[in-house]
């Protein structure tokens, strides 16, 4: 079976997931809403995912792959207990807007 | 048997001291004061055996006990040595100690720490005895301490009164200052010896092949004077003496005028052949013997406080004694050590005496006529003032007349001084006398009622004390002196031997007529006129200055004391506070940087995430951007 | 039987202790403490004898710390004064109902087994936790059982613990750069390390600052005269009588010899720092109204004294050090004690505030009197061979060093003559004193006892250090 | 394929910038599952369909649905969220520029990778070959991945249920 690698190269994927993974970031720093920067974290993990597969394709290994497996099992997990955390703060101030979590300062 | 009988020498009054500190307070005051004779009349015995034994020409006697310390150049040895020199003068400090102990069994009669009082003046006898037996500096150091430390037990003996405190606490300090220059001159003596034994010091002198550095040398004799300054008196540190008077009038008698204020002079007969090297520090001795005599004598002028009279008659006396030992004549000092040691243990015990009969009042101006009542006290008492103005053919006149002589063959200055002095001690001792004996009581009725002769207890160890004072002078006449054979052995340098020539009976007249023109003064003021002194705001003029002691000691006070203790406010106001505001700067500027620190934790996450990315950002760039 | 025994008799006298419960605890902690002193004397019997009794096992190997428990002289010496010392400082507290009093004497004798491992470390490491092991108990005593108002206390107890604490820290650093070029912390190793100049000196100065600050020696000493005032009595006595001469055993054990040549370069510096101490402590004093704080300033001239026997790097110097550090202990010992008992009588440690009490009690008043001449180095007495050694020492460095040094010797006589005088003379005020109690007298009478026996004789212990300093000082000038 | 592959790029790409900037979080939450979609897609294109699946249905299917609950759940289906203030966003846009820059540049200065890519012609992705190597190599993470959703999953539990703090 040929190699998709051989059509496309390595490095457009290297470039892509590093965009992907910097939009996630951007995110993060862009938006207040918890939810949305859950959504980056989501794309970030998913940036890290997909170079992962590439580079099991380009060493032709399956570990690859399977670590992918895992990080979307912690994904899922993390998801999962952070989502339940918004629920809780937004049971206590009625708002999950994270620039009215300053009560941990110094 | 010669090492027990010389423990048994030491250790009587260490014994005595023990007994009467811990069972004392059960014995009758009597049993103690008897218990503390017994234990200095065996010590008293055992040198007589011993001064019989090596005036027989025996050898001298070493005790070397064991070896007490060990230091990078020398050794120092638990050892004593009874040599011509030490016994001569255990001699008369447990022969006048025993007597001043029975003395005191009347005189300190019904005291209620009367067993104290013994056991202080027992471990008095015991540290003299150190100071006098030490085969080295060290041991002599030890009783040179110790003896402080009895004078101010017993100086401040009626500790109920904060004067007497202060008397003994000043005693005390003084000393150390002295003491100090003692420690600095055995360390450079141990360091430039490698030893502080007095034989292996003599021994490297003599044996002619010495490599010292005579600078040092110099120091150290030096650093000694200053210690025999605090402890005989001398000028700067002799004021603390006449203070020393609040203790018990014996002690006075014992500690201050006989035995323990002749250990300066002791210690430098002791070391001759240092100081014979060292010719700057002798003429700095006579020179300092010279006017501590001068304005001892001075000041004694003007007391009217009896004991304040004697006390400045000692101090002037030891400056006499100073004066011989910076010429080199140290047969003559411990000549006139002996003599005065007779004539002012009389003097004192003399004056205990009255102030017993007038029940503690020291004052002359309310004495007088006491010679009816008190004849035995008086003759024993005019006997040593007349010994003390040096007339002969009383022990004063030879051993002063020495020191005079030895003086005027060195030094006409110093010779000049010195006979000033005896002229005002002769005055100022008449003064004595006339005010305290002659002419009509002037106390009240009351203290005149109670009048009386003192019991024998007291008057024996006056009349044996008299008797010594007026034939004490036998011991070394002019021509002819058992002393200075005596001593030899111990003297490295040759004694001079004055010719008994024109000139020497010239001195003599001529120190006959100013004792006799001192004497003169004070019969025409104080029995022809009469005169009495005033009451202390009536003094003016010079007399004043010299009432108050040219007001040494307030100087002392303002140019040493006061500094002091300003320096001690200042560390305490300011350095304190600065050094304890800087540590607690130093927790402020933590506490500020955490402060600042929290500012940059502000709760925002969003910051914090800008500042992770950032962060990594860095981090990357680091690594692989380099 | 080797020394590892005796910090276990400490450690589960401790535990011990605490577990018998607040009425039997003052009588368990004598017993151990007592039976610890027993112990070392065995041990350093033993030693004579020529036995080993060295404990030596390692610990982890990366990075290398041993569980070294070291015995020479100067060790043992050590350790002697700190296992004679606990009995009489648990005995000194009998007199005092303590609240929860088996957790005091559970940390006293803690305390004394963290002193011990000081003393006895040959590992840096371990050194090191034994050394900030002592800190813990004390912060406590002194927090809990202090005197005087609990936030002023608070504040002078943190500010000594936090203190001390940093110090330590700095050798904490001198450590680890050692381990770094040797590659163990055990310090025969350390000795040997071939060190720069520039190097040794760093090492050197953050061992000084840990120890200038312990000792202290000016101007680190602002700690000393509050936390001595405020601490209880035992607690005091443990910081003056032991504690303190940890740093100044270390001085000698660890700083000189492994900065052999920052200590030759440096010593004047250094030895003109401890006398300036001994004058502005004695200086001071003199214008102390708090009895304690008197004692305390007093120790502070006393303790820089021996810290600048130390500098002078002579053998005369170090044993010196020794002798006083021994006959320092129980003096100061014995004066907080006399302190205690008089401010436990007359409820006031201001000195004005005291006075007659030699006529109430002459006996307590004699015992006083031999424990300043003690104090003032009176000849005769245990602290006179060392203040002599450690004077003729500073005379070898310099002669001017001694005279300032020996002014010690005047002003000392000042300020405690002056103390006695206004503490214990005078007429009977209204305030009574109680004789002194059987207990109370027995404890000074062994102090006095030990000062005045090996004042006359003091071969015993002199003897017995003198071949172990020789060895480090071999090391000491062994400069390249 | 090449041309595929910036389709997908494009497509992903965008649709993550679209969740970013859509001020409702239902929009975003729809562009984030065609985000994941793309993201399929590529992995298709690397032939790893079981990935693919899975993919699907663990983020379109269990992640994002979970979102959208919770955001149904807390009524933020409008746009009231208000921006941040210009100076974040300014810090923001900074930072990733930034980020993107420093990583790029990493890459492009890293050792470029061998193009004579190796094909082994062994089957290494499909579904039979990773359950071997995620049973027999990986047997005990695995076990750990599913005690850590256990966890999770009991977690989420605890911190969502009401919490009765005056009882």
């Amino acid at each position: 079976m040929e190699n998709i690698l051989e059509q496309i190269g390595i490095d457009n994927y290297i470039y892509l997931s590093t965009l992907l993974f910097c939009v996630g970031a951007f995110g993060v720093l862009y938006r207040r809403n918890a939810i949305v920067m859950f959504m980056s974290i989501e794309i970030m993990l998913n940036a890290v995912n997909l170079l992962l597969v590439a580079f099991s394709t380009y060493h032709q290994d399956a570990a690859g792959q399977v670590f992918v497996f895992f990080s979307m099992a912690v994904a899922a997990a993390e998801v999962a207990v952070g989502l339940a955390i918004l629920v809780a703060v937004y049971r206590n101030i009625k708002n999950i807007d994270i620039d009215n979590l300053k009560k941990l300062k110094g | 048997m010669d090492t027990n009988l010389a423990l048994l020498l030491l250790l009587a009054p260490l014994a005595g001291f023990l007994l009467n500190i811990f069972i004392g307070k059960k014995l009758s005051g009597n049993v103690s004061g008897i218990l503390g004779s017994v234990a200095v009349a065996v010590s008293f015995a055992v040198t007589l055996k011993f001064f019989l034994q090596v005036n027989g020409g025996g050898e001298p006697i070493n005790v070397n006990l064991f070896k007490w310390m060990t230091l990078a150049n020398f050794d120092v040895n638990f050892a004593f040595q009874l040599d011509q020199l030490s016994l001569l003068w255990l001699m008369f400090v447990t022969g006048i100690g025993t007597l001043i102990h029975i003395y005191s069994i009347s005189y300190m009669h019904g005291d209620e720490n009367i067993h104290k009082y013994f056991g202080y003046l027992n471990l008095f006898v015991f540290f003299m005895i150190t100071l006098v037996m030490g085969s080295n500096l060290l041991i002599m150091f030890i009783g040179w301490e110790g003896v402080g430390l009895c004078s101010y037990l017993l100086i401040g003996f009626w500790y109920k009164n904060h004067d007497f405190n202060d008397a003994a606490k000043k005693a005390f300090i003084m000393n150390r200052i002295g003491d100090l220059g003692f420690l600095i001159g055995i360390f450079i003596i141990g360091y430039l010896f490698h030893s502080v034994d007095y034989i292996d010091i003599k021994n490297a002198i003599t044996s002619g092949n010495l490599d010292i550095d005579m600078t040092w040398l110099g120091i150290a004799t030096l650093c000694l004077f200053i210690g025999a300054c605090g402890k005989s008196a001398q000028i700067p540190l002799y004021t603390w003496l006449p203070d020393a008077m609040a203790g018990p009038t014996p002690v006075s008698a014992l500690i201050h005028a006989a035995t323990m204020v002749t250990a300066g002079i002791f210690m430098i007969t002791r070391l001759n052949f240092l100081f014979d090297l060292t010719p700057d520090v002798q003429n700095i001795i006579a020179i300092v013997g010279a006017f501590t005599s001068l304005i001892a004598a001075s000041i004694g002028l003007a007391q009217n406080d009896i004991k304040k009279v004697l006390a400045y008659s000692t101090v002037s006396q030891l400056g006499l004694m100073f004066l011989a030992l910076g010429l080199g004549a140290y047969h003559v000092a411990v000549f006139h050590v002996i003599t005065h040691a007779f004539f002012k243990a009389c003097l004192f015990l003399g004056s205990g005496s009255v102030i017993h009969a007038m029940h503690g009042e020291q004052d002359m101006r309310y004495m007088g006529g006491l010679r009816k009542v008190m004849g035995v006290t008086f003759i024993t008492f005019l006997i040593s003032t007349l010994a003390i103005s040096g007339l002969p053919p009383f022990s004063g006149f030879f051993s002063k007349d020495e020191i005079l002589m030895t003086a005027f063959h060195h030094n006409k200055v110093l010779w000049v001084v010195g006979s000033i002095a005896s002229i005002m001690t002769a005055f100022y001792m008449f003064r004595l006398l006339y005010l305290t004996f002659y002419k009509d009581f002037r106390g009240t009725e009351e203290q005149k009622k109670h009048l009386h002769e003192s019991p024998s207890l007291i008057t024996f160890p006056l009349i044996v004390l008299a008797i010594l004072a007026l034939v004490g002078g036998a011991i070394s006449l002019p021509g002819h002196s058992w002393l200075n054979e005596y001593l030899s052995p111990i003297l490295t340098n040759h004694i001079e031997h004055h010719e008994l020539g024109t000139t020497a009976y010239m001195l003599m007249g001529i120190a006959i007529i100013g004792a006799l023109i001192g004497i003169g003064i004070a019969y025409f003021k104080y029995i022809k006129q009469g005169f009495v002194p005033g009451k202390d705001e009536e003094i003016t003029g010079f007399s004043k200055v010299l009432y108050n002691k040219f007001y040494v000691d307030e100087i002392y006070t303002a140019i040493i004391v006061k500094p002091i203790y300003a320096l001690g406010a200042f560390f305490k106001n300011v350095t304190e506070v600065a050094f304890s505001g800087f540590i607690f700067g130093l927790g402020r500027l933590a506490n500020a940087l955490s402060t600042q620190g929290k500012v940059i934790q502000n709760g925002s996450i969003g910051f914090y995430l800008l500042v992770f990315v950032l962060g990594i950002c860095s981090i990357i760039a680091y690594i692989f951007l380099k | 039987m080797d020394v590892s025994f005796i910090l276990i008799i400490l450690l589960f006298g401790a535990v011990a202790t605490y577990f018998v419960g607040d009425k039997w605890a003052s009588k368990a902690a004598l017993i151990f403490s007592t039976c610890a002193f027993a112990a070392t004397l065995y041990v350093i019997y033993r030693y004579n004898m020529g036995e080993k009794v060295s404990y030596l096992q390692t610990w982890m190997s990366r990075p290398r710390i041993v569980i070294g428990l070291q015995a020479d002289g100067m060790s043992l010496l050590m350790l002697l004064l700190t296992t004679a010392l606990t009995p009489i400082i648990v005995l000194t507290s009998f007199g005092n109902l303590f609240p929860k009093s088996r957790s005091f004497y559970a940390l006293i004798l803690f305390m004394a087994f963290a002193m011990a491992g000081t003393f006895l470390a040959v590992d840096g490491l371990l050194y090191y936790i034994f050394w900030e092991l002592s800190l813990i108990p004390i912060y406590f005593i002194a927090l809990i059982w202090g005197s005087g108002e609990a936030e002023r206390r608070k504040k002078d107890v943190v500010k000594f613990f936090i203190y001390t604490f940093a110090g330590s820290l700095f050798m904490l650093v001198a450590f680890i750069y050692l381990y770094t070029k040797t590659g163990s912390f055990l310090n025969l190793h350390l000795y040997n390390a071939k060190l720069t100049d520039t190097e040794q000196l760093w090492i050197f100065l953050g061992f000084f600052l840990a120890y200038a600050i312990k000792i202290p020696i000016i101007p680190f000493h602002t700690w000393q005269a509050n936390v001595y005032q405020k601490a209880p009595a035992a607690g005091t006595m443990l910081l003056s009588g032991i504690m303190l001469k940890m740093a100044l055993y270390s001085i000698i054990r660890w700083q000189l010899p492994i900065a052999p040549k920052a200590a030759h370069d440096y010593k004047y510096i250094f030895i003109a720092l401890c006398v300036a101490g001994v004058i502005y402590g004695s200086i001071l004093a003199l214008k102390q109204t708090n009895l304690k704080k008197l004692l305390a300033y007093s120790s502070l001239a006393h303790v820089g004294l021996i810290a600048a026997g130390a500098y002078t790097l002579t053998i005369d110097g170090l044993r010196g050090a020794f002798v006083q550090m021994i006959a320092h202990g129980f003096v100061v010992v014995g004066l907080f004690y006399a302190a205690e008992i008089i401010s436990r009588r007359y409820k006031t440690e201001e000195i004005a505030e005291m006075g007659g009490i030699r006529i109430q009690s002459a006996k307590f008043a004699s015992m006083f009197m031999i424990l300043v001449m003690a104090s003032v180095a009176l000849p005769g007495t245990f602290n006179f061979i060392g203040e002599f050694e450690l004077l003729y020492s500073l005379a070898q460095a310099n002669i001017w060093l001694a005279v300032l040094g020996g002014t010690t010797i005047i002003l000392g006589a000042f300020y405690m003559l002056r103390m006695f005088q206004q503490v214990m003379l005078g007429d009977k005020g209204t305030k009574v004193f109680k004789d002194v109690t059987f207990g109370e007298g027995f404890t000074f009478v062994l102090i006095i006892a030990v000062l005045l026996f090996f004042g006359l004789y003091p071969r015993p212990i002199t003897d017995f250090v003198t071949p172990s300093l020789q060895k480090v000082l071999v090391y000491i000038n062994q400069i390249n | 394929m090449l041309t595929l592959f910036y389709i997908l790029s494009a497509i992903t790409l965008g649709t993550a910038f679209l969740t970013i900037f859509s001020k409702n979080p239902i929009h975003s939450a729809i562009y984030l599952v065609l985000c994941f979609f793309s993201i399929a897609g590529h992995y298709l294109m690397f032939n790893a369909q079981f990935l693919a699946i899975v993919h699907i249905i663990v983020y379109s299917g269990a992640i994002m649905i979970l979102m959208l609950f919770t955001i149904m759940l807390m009524n933020l289906n409008k746009e009231g969220e208000k921006s941040k203030n210009a100076w974040s966003q300014i810090a923001a846009v900074i930072s990733f520029c930034l980020l993107a820059l420093v990583l790029l540049a990493t890459f492009i200065k890293a050792q470029q990778p061998e193009y004579n890519y190796a094909t082994k012609g062994a089957d290494f992705q499909s579904i039979k070959v990773l359950g071997q190597v995620l049973l027999n190599d990986y047997m005990v993470p695995f076990e750990f991945a599913s005690v850590l959703l256990l966890v999770s999953m009991i977690g989420a539990v605890l911190l969502s249920k009401k919490e009765h703090i005056n009882n």
